[in-house]
């Protein structure tokens, strides 16, 4: 029974391995591929929408409160 | 206060031993004075009498040959008692652990007190149509929940660190060096007569060593139902214990210079190819192990649902109120487990003492591919990052981070160890994938 | 504009009200128009017909002998006519209360649309694969739903004022006797022929004098699930009718000066306290109640949430999420049963009185507890706190403090108030447990 | 980006199609290689061996008669090698069309992975026990899922505009032809032998041209369950085509002076108006169409809850944590019919292609039912909000306002296009009321 | 068959427009109704209480830093 | 069966009253044993942090800008 749980080891170190090898290989392949056909893609992501319009929400008010107080 | 908060809960086990104490008195004696209160009383009497066998304290003090738990199982008369006022205990320990020392609270609370439930007497509340029960059907027995929480977890994961550098991922295959290598080991212990462990129950307890609780409950549930309530507080305690766990193993393997190796920069990441990720490895899952397709189809959906970009909604809901709930009702019916007569077997010790073997075979793994990657490959490699490899993410990166600053304050390992982090999760369903396969 | 609308509500009964006549007539005649019709009409014609019979209209107008609900019982011509006009009518009047009075519109607005969907002939939506009825099964035939509620209620019940003046417990004991009196009262009522309720029906329709919802549907779905629309119904109304119930019992039972006691300052009560204070009870429970246990199980773990500081999401959760999207589905599935097939029953009228009077009873004990109270300590106690013993958090320790502030403006009372009030959640369960174990 | 975005998409498919490839040719040498193989390893050989026949790959290489899937639906060679690979293709072009092009993204990204979950071979996901199965089960197969994205519909629904002007409900009647046209259509090309409907499965994929995605899948799942994958991509893509499909049938009908129309201001809304709305339509839906109530009351039971007012809680858990989460999971469960075995059958180009037609028609008779109001009616209507009664909330709206601007850039219709478009889900679910009642 | 699916969508259309019509109808009584009993409910409906209470907080946070700032 | 209903009345209430004595009595041993050992515990409890950041985020945004305004 040893000797089965050992193969059952070789076995599945090799599948994990097999699986991540696979995938390193091809998110290599990929990043060129990307590189090669969509380079503005690696722009750096601009800062998601919503919190971006809550933070102009905020300024918007503040500015608002900020030219009230001017005013009087 | 954490020092006082310990002695308070040991104030708290006074409270709880002398009852122990009386059980295991009572338990002796039970025998004899039992028919004697039978016939004694009448009327308002007998309805007294009749209220005070509904009664806890009767329960504990008069355990019953032949008594049998809401769900058929039988519980044995230790377990009636004394086991349950030790289950009760280690519940607390849990909370203690889980508030004072921050060890995983999101679950362990939910766990701790799914046990305290579990372990009332005469309350059908783990049994069917009791509330924890009903839970269970609803999402373990059919292993929802954990897939839900995979989900989450998916949503939540930025894969970007292991995108910046793929072939850290290789870190992350070597710590499931930890699952295997555990079975061989719970094998041989069987073979051994050390242990009394079937090849299948060895191949779920193994699975600790992935360092992942869905992963784990989900695996457990399926290949040895029995033992879920010890090996999923064996997960997520060791996964708590990383920083107690890791640094030694990871010290007494590495050198000094190795400690203080300096990586080079990560290459840039497009958002094209964060989204293209998820996708990139189902359809390797797809291809070589239809069998992982579950946890990792659970967790490439809430990946890409968080990286296409155009389903902000759909993503927070995973990331928050879906996980949240899944968390609460998953946390219960685990806890559900932690009743005595499934907790209190000799089994349990032995996937204690497993899951730490398992844990630490998975980080020196981790390492020694590490030290084995920096001599082979161009570019240094820190063999410290090979320790984030068995998962629990983030911790395990950040121990990572922490022993490398031990040796040079300036030098930043953390995003370099997210990479064999993150893929230690996807290394660890790949080997659940394997083991499903041959059980 | 409340007025208003209520003239509106009226109007709107005017075109209600014609359909019923319409239908009472119909009613009487229907033997004899029936049989023309089916031989007459053919083709395009039959088919004509064939619709018509499909429609509400016909089913109001032509109601028959041995028809069956989706759930296999039978539906008299009455309760297929009349009957179910009635009970729509007297959903809107629970929206009229809901939105304009604002007596508890969470669970009152879902139970009353439930209603209205329950009455629809033909519609097989309170039945197996009706949406109402696969909600029933899901949730509330295993009593899921009103433990998760309970979850939610502990989550966002802050037991501090309790905590800081314990012994207002007792108030919170002494009008459970709304329960057990009334228990008393309708198995006499039942002895002398006015009712007809079984030992066990009496007991369940007297928790409505607990003053809490989940507490009662829980017991209700147990001990009487026939009666479990009439029993919500009247547990809601009268919890939003504590304003209106509770005052004049209260000024009837205490003199002028003991209306003006002021109460002296509370302890300080810590965060440890707090966070101990759950798994305090749910020992107690274990040892004293087991029967109670999934009940303040559920309590405690939500209170336990919240006081252990450390899963602030899972709290959030509980108290928004879960407990919103749970009252939905409970209130509709709740509001099945006030198909007039099952509502529009003699038990009834006999559970609102019953209702009524348990609620009123439990008031009248808290505040003799509150006076008893007050001569036998130390510390001034003002007897009003006590009428806030019933539960029915936080109206009516508010009607405490108004009701007191009448005779002392300056005298504030709520957070005294609140010690009875959170204390009669518990005192409920524990009642509700002691019935769970008799029957 | 999106132009390149799609070349990838297209560089990804030459990594499947030589896979395909491969399937077909092995598909047709399997017979011999197959027993060759069996026979030939052993020990770990064989445990190799064993492996490689639970991968992917095998499976598609090496498709079996006679095979079925986890539901116990025989399953094709061609559906298990080459068939798989074409949806899981079509799985990535819904993916391309959601992020890329913005087509209703919230269902197509989970419906889609669901697609890729139930084409993966061996794994159990869309069986007893797998996940999606379970999904299914929890929700689609009990009608349950669409009911509760009805209730959140409702909750985010402002009936205002069509209470603005009520009489442009009829342009959503007119609209309604599209689905009882189609019927007719389908029942002829089945008479003539070009498609294969039975009379029930030509209803169901009529109501495609109800441009709603829950009334589908409810009906789909009622009237032809075995449809359902391929009714809810035409349904939910059809919906997302609508600015390709509508504005060339637009244009036809119309002249450019009709297109020029103005229409005039529409009436004052009181809240009071908006909150009896939900309970009217429910009154009628009573009287006249019982069976149309499930998915009306859930509709008007969140427009309800929404205008009420009074419990603001529930109304923001229908519009987001509640209807979120079953998005995920229907989308999910209606996703695994898009398995080869139920997707890649003749009836499916039917349904794409009568989908397409009921579309069209619909949008048709909403112009010309526009025309014919414009000229009995004494304010002026432009025909081109007609269009908008097909539902398809908000989009046709917002269509023929664009269309209207482009004959006149000052002239603003969409409000009023609203009301013929909230009115059109009102039809669509009267219309599925009748199918209901007839089958 | 061709001739019972021509029935169908008759009685179909029939149906939808019964219901929109006399929805139409009883709208429109509906509108004479609470236009003669409830013309107050046709006052600008108030913003949601929630979201005014929100900002009222947000401007009281302003209008604190801002006296906080003129103070200094 | 009314004797039956008030022997329940008297166990019931009996039990209720026994369950909430026990739990006052366990509470009061309660605070006098945290009064001893974790005086500290009884400090007035801080604000949530959760809160307190969203605060300090606030304040932050409110004196980045009136720092702005200031400069300008
Ligand atoms: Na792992
Ligand atoms: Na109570
Ligand atoms: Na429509």
């Amino acid at each position: 029974m040893i000797l089965e749980a050992v193969k059952y080891m070789i076995l599945g170190m090799g599948v994990v391995y097999l699986f991540l090898i696979m995938m390193v290989w091809v998110l290599n392949w990929q990043h060129k591929l990307l590189l090669k056909y969509f380079p503005e893609s690696f722009q750096k992501p601009e800062e998601k929408t919503t919190s971006k319009r809550e933070k102009l929400k905020k300024v918007a008010a503040i500015t608002a409160a900020l030219h009230h107080m001017k005013n009087s | 206060m954490k020092k006082r908060l310990l002695t308070f809960f040991l104030a708290l086990s006074f409270f709880l031993i002398p009852l122990g104490v009386l059980a295991t008195v009572n338990h002796m004696a039970s025998n004899e004075t039992h028919k004697e209160v039978q016939t004694e009383n009448k009327s308002f009497g007998s309805l007294l009498l009749n209220f005070y066998k509904q009664t806890g304290i009767y329960a504990f003090l008069s355990p019953k040959e032949g008594v049998k738990n809401a769900k058929g199982d039988e519980i044995s008369k230790f377990q009636q008692s004394f086991g349950r006022i030790i289950m009760i205990a280690i519940c607390f320990v849990l909370f203690y652990l889980a508030i004072a020392k921050g060890f995983e609270p999101l679950l362990l609370i939910p766990i701790g007190f799914g046990g305290l439930l579990a372990n009332i007497p005469l309350a059908n509340i783990i049994g069917d149509g009791g509330f924890i029960g009903e839970l269970f059907k609803a999402g373990i027995a059919n292993e929802l929940f954990p897939i839900l929480i995979f989900m989450g977890v998916g949503a939540m994961t930025d894969f970007g660190p292991l995108l910046a550098n793929p072939k850290t991922a290789l870190l992350g295959a070597a710590a499931q060096f930890g699952i295997f290598g555990t079975l061989v080991g719970a094998v041989a212990l069987s073979q051994f007569g050390i242990f009394d462990f079937s090849m299948q129950d060895a191949a779920a307890i193994s699975i600790i060593g992935g360092a992942d609780g869905p992963t784990t409950i989900f695996i457990a549930s399926k290949l040895a139902p029995d033992l879920l309530g010890a090996m999923a507080v064996a997960a997520y305690s060791y996964m708590a214990l990383v920083p107690v766990i890791q640094p030694p193993i990871m010290r007494a393997l590495t050198s000094e210079e190795e400690r203080k190796i300096r990586m080079t920069t990560r290459r840039q990441v497009s958002k094209l190819e964060k989204m293209m990720f998820p996708l990139t490895v189902l359809v390797l899952t797809i291809l070589i192990l239809p069998e992982s397709s579950p946890l990792i189809g659970a967790l490439t959906f809430g990946n890409f649902v968080r990286e296409s970009g155009v389903v902000e909604r759909l993503s927070k809901t995973l990331q928050n109120e879906l996980i949240n709930i899944v968390a609460i009702f998953l946390g219960l019916a685990v806890g559900s487990k932690l009743a005595a007569e499934y907790f209190l077997v000799p089994e349990t010790l032995g996937i204690l003492l497993l899951g730490l073997v398992a844990f630490s075979i998975g980080t020196a793994a981790g390492v020694i591919m590490g030290k084995i990657m920096n001599k082979m490959s161009k570019e240094p490699i820190n063999p410290l990052i090979g320790a984030a490899g068995v998962s629990a993410v983030p911790m395990a990166a950040r121990v990572a981070n922490r022993v490398g600053m031990e040796s040079d304050p300036t030098n930043v390992l953390l995003m370099h160890a997210m990479g064999p982090n993150v893929a230690g999760v996807i290394g660890s369903a790949v080997a659940a994938g394997v083991l499903l396969s041959i059980f």
